[in-house]
């Protein structure tokens, strides 16, 4: 297991939101969970991973991700069980998509 | 210990409890008062028959003579692990004589467990955890599994689960682990049937294993997790 | 085409089954109510530690729920999971819902706190008494990919009512335990076929371990919970007495068979070869033709 | 001139002798070309003599289990140094032989399930490898240089005169036979049971010698059988893209699947994506293919003409025989299968082969070689290469042509098709391994297992197309090395190739088309879940069937 963190700076401010959750840990798979975190400029990002040493994996996969949508004032929790970088680029997009159409914690 | 002495031990020689293949089962008498014991022997696998038949005490015990406190005593490797248990429904047979058990204790039977032997698994849920409180001697085995046979299922190195077990109570074989996590209410050493008649005497009714497992700091976050979900 | 229940995660099994936005979570993942445990073996946790809980309404009917999520540790319940469910069924004795509706998909306890995870399926089912003792249904509905199996698999008789679809399954020990403890020869668990037809639904339906089948479809679960809503069982000397006589004279008529297609046989089941291929439409029929030999 | 005459029919005579061994041995235990499976021992013994060529029946899916047993029974000291003739190793025997010094020499296209052992064997020199085939190239060695002596087969049943019915699943039957029989071989079979008269004679009698009841029907494997509820995510958005991307782009009518659950997706989503698209009709109406389950539902939904097949697939037989416009069926209704001829017809009569592989390099070489496995590919390098020799022209065939060849002079200039090579991979597989290298483990294997070449399943000059979740490559329009690199690299997503892209050059390729991401076709990625397959359960494919399909237990969970 391995504990990653990383900021972004962003633009897009989300305001203030329920938290968000796509996903579950389980093999292969990840959740993602997407919360305010108010008055920061920063995209966070907190990983738990079962897989060790991809920390460059994640970093690239995460600054895409921060290049499609550029978040800001938001905090993202990530539990990974080995999921792939397809895999944890689509949660992300999923949560994200959730994020502008405003539904709240789903599937 | 072997059920004979455990029952000498706990009631002199006048209990009229018997042995029916791997059933303990009849009446004896504690300080004045009949109780019913109800039990296996023989690190009985408990199969259809078994569950069904324990549960016949049980009810019986409540029909014919309410009040009359109950205890069980527990030793079990375990569900029976057959094919045809399964096809027969054997965790309704099991949850059967669970119910059967809150039931007795509803209509003010109190209800003991003791392990005095071993106490495996699945076997465990629905005799002597389901008692008003379980009890243990300190040369019983409980557990849910053995550690390398756990280290293959989670795929977690043995050795690291060994050195864990060391100061941590939550996944090891060890009847005082399940004492600090609070499933145990107290080991018994001495004189058994002192114990016995406090246990009668004093053990709660309600389910306070969570509150023990926190006051012992073997299980700290389950009562206050419940507490948190009943007033959120 | 229908939601499957099965491929569902568990919250969105929630909020399909409930009446639209109703769900309430209670500790829900935001508020990180994790495992303190699975960090220590090196296992990432959840953020709801593999359940959901909370409340909401049923066909207008507050209820309270759970469900388990059966790809986080096969649904396995440890101290936090199991305390969740202790709770929920607690807040029922308070709030008395006109149903606690759990949606059980579990391999049992939790092996990696196995201890905590032991003692809190006993909770969780002293718990589940009270609260039928005091009059809240309590409905299982079991059709995730996982099962319902060990501890679970007790749990779910201790209710009111248990709803299955064709490709859940109920029982106590998984096939694979019984293979390596007694052999191949006892339980073959890679024939999926035998697996199913020993512990699936179908079977369950035709010997009366559960009450409704019904299809892969998270509205047909919801349908069939709603039709079991205010249903309470007693849990009285009657109604023990008529469990033990069901499950006396089931050991008697079958007792002996060695698979489920001699049961379904000698319960009067025309086919018993076919039942495999028949929708969970068709096995209603079969059972009100034959109410009696079918417990 | 006074050199002694020379003998014509040396091998006639050889087979006279070993036929009057066998029956001096079988005595009354054999009635006409019948006999007991506890004879086989001394039949063997009779016929076969040290150094033969033996072709075991080893097929992809039936086996000839018994006689494989039989073989490994005999004395080494009697029958030994056999060269092994057979398109797969299946089966612990087949390398029993070696182990025991039956058999030392071996020719063959697929070791799947044996190929880690294999490997040991050769390393410890009990196995000397001739040479590793595709199907194809292996059966026309067998009439060539490499004819075996005796054959030993397997077939459904077989009446008095030896007539074989082969079942679904005849595979390689037929070109082991008619090498073995024409060449004054000798052929032994295993049946399943004894008839009056078979349903149809997918043998004929007088190429068969001796007919063996074996004790248990013959070992065959649903190896095609894949279950959509294992189907990701990921898989179902490759899977649109390649419909939108490639197969309504060339308008592919005439085609042939790897096995996987890549492919299993674009199956599945013809009835429902790509039906959306409008494109019933225009894409998939002919394939050489074996029954694949998952295909089903497009079959059902209209779209699908024709299949041919290698070989069968367990439980699709009812399917099979109530579909005979669609399937290649006998008289009795069952199916005819043929791998050499359904493996001309991948080659010469497909516009495209889409299949997975486990890694592909810079090159786009693709390779399913692991270290430690001698494995061989099977049919795929047929399937998946260009067809030098056709010449019949179809749309999707000229216009992959016509990418290659636009814009270049001299021998390029003459119009000329091309058939579509699509490599299909996720760009990590389980337990993140890339999918994308810098070199392919086979140069290494090459070298520890002294191949005269890396064992290359396709070569990077026949693939047109690389698709992964990031995208599809079309190396058809790389006009440098330097292109071709960048274009997997741009497709080659978070692996270290990947990374390591030249980014400005990739959005160049992306620019001229060469590279097209999923939005750049119009997939939007939200729209990639489960619910667009057209079964997502085993059990929906039975739906979708109307009961026809007959899954093995193993699929079951109802």
């Amino acid at each position: 297991m391995e504990q990653l963190h990383f900021h972004f700076v962003g633009q897009q401010t989300p305001g203030d939101f329920m938290p968000i959750l796509v996903g579950v840990v389980g093999s292969g798979n990840l959740e993602v969970m997407l919360e305010p975190s108010a008055d920061s400029p920063e995209c966070r990002v907190d990983i738990t991973t079962s897989a060790r040493g991809f920390a460059p994996i994640w970093a690239a996969v995460l600054q895409d991700f921060h290049e499609r949508h550029g978040l800001a004032g938001i905090s993202i929790s990530i539990n990974d069980m080995g999921a792939t970088p397809a895999v944890v680029s689509l949660r992300l997009d999923q949560a994200a998509a959730e994020l502008s159409s405003g539904t709240g914690i789903t599937s | 210990m072997n059920w004979e002495p455990l029952l000498l031990a706990l009631f002199g020689a006048a209990h009229r409890v018997t042995r029916d293949g791997d059933l303990l089962s009849g009446t004896a008498e504690v300080k004045g008062r009949t109780v019913m014991v109800v039990g296996t022997t023989n690190h009985a696998a408990i199969g259809v028959e078994l569950a069904l038949a324990q549960a016949r005490v049980v009810l019986d015990t409540a029909r014919e003579h309410p009040g009359r406190p109950i205890v069980l005593l527990v030793d079990t490797q375990g569900q029976r692990l057959r094919h045809r248990d399964e096809l027969l429904g054997i965790n309704r047979y099991m949850a059967h004589l669970g119910c059967c058990i809150e039931l007795a204790r509803r209509q003010q039977h109190r209800v003991i467990g003791l392990v005095y032997d071993q106490a495996l698994s699945g076997g465990f849920i629905t005799s002597g955890l389901i008692a008003d409180a379980c009890y243990a001697l300190p040369e019983a085995e409980i557990r849910v599994m053995r550690l390398p046979a756990m280290a293959r299922v989670t795929k977690i190195d043995e050795a690291r689960l060994t050195e864990l077990s060391k100061s941590n109570p939550v996944f090891a074989p060890g009847v005082e682990n399940f004492v600090a996590m609070g499933g145990i209410r107290a080991l018994w050493t001495g004189d058994l049937q002192a114990q016995l008649i406090a246990a009668l005497d004093e053990s709660p009714t309600p389910d306070q294993r969570a509150a023990d497992g926190a006051a012992r700091g073997g299980r700290q976050l389950a009562a206050q997790v419940t507490a948190r979900v009943i007033s959120a | 085409m229908n939601r499957s229940f099965a491929e569902s995660t568990a919250r969105a099994r929630v909020a399909h089954l409930l009446d639209a936005d109703s769900f309430q979570e209670i500790l829900g993942p935001a508020e990180r109510v994790v495992s303190p445990h699975l960090a220590l073996l090196g296992v990432p946790s959840s953020f709801d530690d593999g359940v959901v809980i909370g409340s909401g309404t049923l066909a207008g009917q507050a209820v309270l729920i759970a469900a388990q999520e059966g790809e986080f540790m096969g649904g396995g319940v440890g101290e936090v999971h199991g305390a969740k469910l202790v709770g929920l069924f607690k807040r029922a004795l308070r709030l008395q819902p006109a149903a606690v509706i759990v949606l059980a998909e579990s391999g049992g306890v939790r092996l990696h706190e196995a201890n905590a995870g032991l003692i809190a399926v006993s909770e969780v089912m002293r718990a589940l008494l009270d609260a039928r003792a005091h009059g809240i249904p309590v409905i299982m509905l079991i059709g995730g990919d996982n099962g319902c199996f060990g501890g679970m698999g007790l749990i779910a008789r201790c209710a009111d009512h248990v709803v299955m679809s064709d490709i859940g399954r109920l029982a106590m020990s998984g096939p694979e335990v019984i293979e390596s403890s007694n052999g191949v020869e006892e339980f073959d668990s890679r024939d999926r076929a035998l697996v199913w037809r020993t512990t699936g639904g179908k079977h369950r339906f035709l010997i009366g371990d559960c009450d409704v089948l019904v299809e892969d479809d998270v509205a047909a679960f919801r349908s069939a919970a709603i039709g079991l809503l205010g249903q309470s069982i007693p849990l009285n000397l009657a109604t023990m007495e008529a469990e033990h006589a069901l499950l006396s004279d089931r050991l008697t008529q079958y007792g002996d068979c060695r698979d489920a297609l001699d049961i379904w046989r000698r319960a009067g089941v025309p086919d018993p070869a076919l039942v495999a291929d028949l929708e969970a439409s068709e096995m209603q029929a079969l059972k009100t033709r034959k109410p009696k030999e079918l417990a | 001139m006074n050199a002694p005459e020379r003998v014509w029919n040396q091998q006639a005579q050889s087979r006279a002798r070993r036929l009057a061994r066998a029956v001096a041995a079988l005595g009354n235990g054999l009635r006409g070309k019948r006999l007991a499976p506890e004879d086989v021992t001394k039949l063997l013994t009779a016929v076969l003599e040290p150094g033969d060529r033996v072709c075991l029946e080893g097929n992809n899916q039936k086996q000839a289990d018994f006689l494989a047993r039989a073989l490994t029974q005999l004395d080494p000291a009697q029958v030994h140094d056999l060269h092994m003739v057979q398109s797969v190793l299946a089966l612990p025997e087949h390398l029993d032989l070696f182990e025991l010094g039956i058999a030392s020499k071996l020719d063959f296209s697929f070791s799947g399930p044996q190929s880690a052992r294999l490997a040991k064997l050769v390393s410890a020199g009990q196995i000397q490898i001739g040479a590793i085939h595709t199907y194809l190239e292996l059966f026309s060695r067998y009439f060539v240089d490499l004819t075996p002596r005796v054959s030993l087969v397997c077939a459904q049943s077989a009446d008095a005169h030896g007539n074989l019915y082969t079942g679904a699943n005849t595979e390689d039957t037929p070109a082991i036979v008619e090498a073995t029989a024409f060449k004054s071989g000798i052929v032994i079979v295993q049946v399943n049971e004894l008839v009056d008269a078979v349903p149809r004679v997918d043998i004929p009698g007088d190429w068969v010698d001796f007919v063996i009841l074996a004790p248990k029907p013959n070992l065959i494997e649903p190896l095609f059988t894949r279950d959509p509820a294992q189907i990701s995510e990921i898989q179902v958005l490759m899977a649109m893209m390649a419909i939108k991307g490639i197969y309504a782009e060339y308008g592919v009518q005439r085609l042939n699947h790897g096995i996987g659950f890549d492919t299993a997706a674009i199956e599945l989503l013809l009835p429902t994506y790509a039906e959306s698209l409008g494109l019933k009709g225009k894409i998939c109406k002919h394939w050489a293919l074996n029954p694949h389950p998952a295909l089903i539902p497009a079959i059902e939904a209209g779209w699908v003409e024709s299949v041919h097949s290698f070989g069968s697939e367990l439980g699709m037989e009812n399917y099979i025989k109530a579909r005979p416009d669609v399937f290649f069926t006998g008289a009795d209704g069952s199916m005819r299968s043929n791998r050499a001829l359904c493996q001309a017809a991948g080659h010469y009569a497909c516009d495209m082969f889409i299949g997975s592989t486990l890694q592909i390099d810079l090159n786009g070489h693709s390779s399913t070689a692991t270290l430690g496995r001698i494995a061989g590919f099977g049919g795929a390098p047929n399937m998946g290469a260009d067809a030098r020799g056709r010449r019949h022209a179809t749309p999707a065939w000229l216009k992959a042509g016509a990418q290659a060849r636009q814009g270049r002079s001299g021998v390029w200039a003459m119009p000329r098709g091309q058939k579509l090579v699509v490599q299909i991979v996720e760009t990590f597989r389980e337990h993140m391994q890339p999918a994308f290298v810098e070199k392919l483990d086979a140069w290494q294997l090459a070298e520890q297992a002294h191949m005269e070449i890396p064992p290359v399943m396709i070569y990077g000059d026949d693939v047109t197309h690389i698709l992964t979740e990031e995208g599809i490559a079309n190396l058809l329009l790389c006009r440098t090395d330097e292109e071709r690199e960048q274009a997997i690299r741009g497709v080659a997503g978070y692996t270290p190739v990947g990374l390591a892209r030249n980014k400005r050059m990739v959005e160049n390729l992306r620019d001229r088309g060469v590279i097209q991401r999923a939005e750049d076709i119009g997939v939007d990625k939200r729209d990639a879940t489960r619910s667009l397959l057209a079964a997502r359960t085993m059990r929906d494919l039975v739906r979708a069937s109307g009961g026809l399909y007959d899954p093995p237990k193993r699929f079951r969970n109802w």
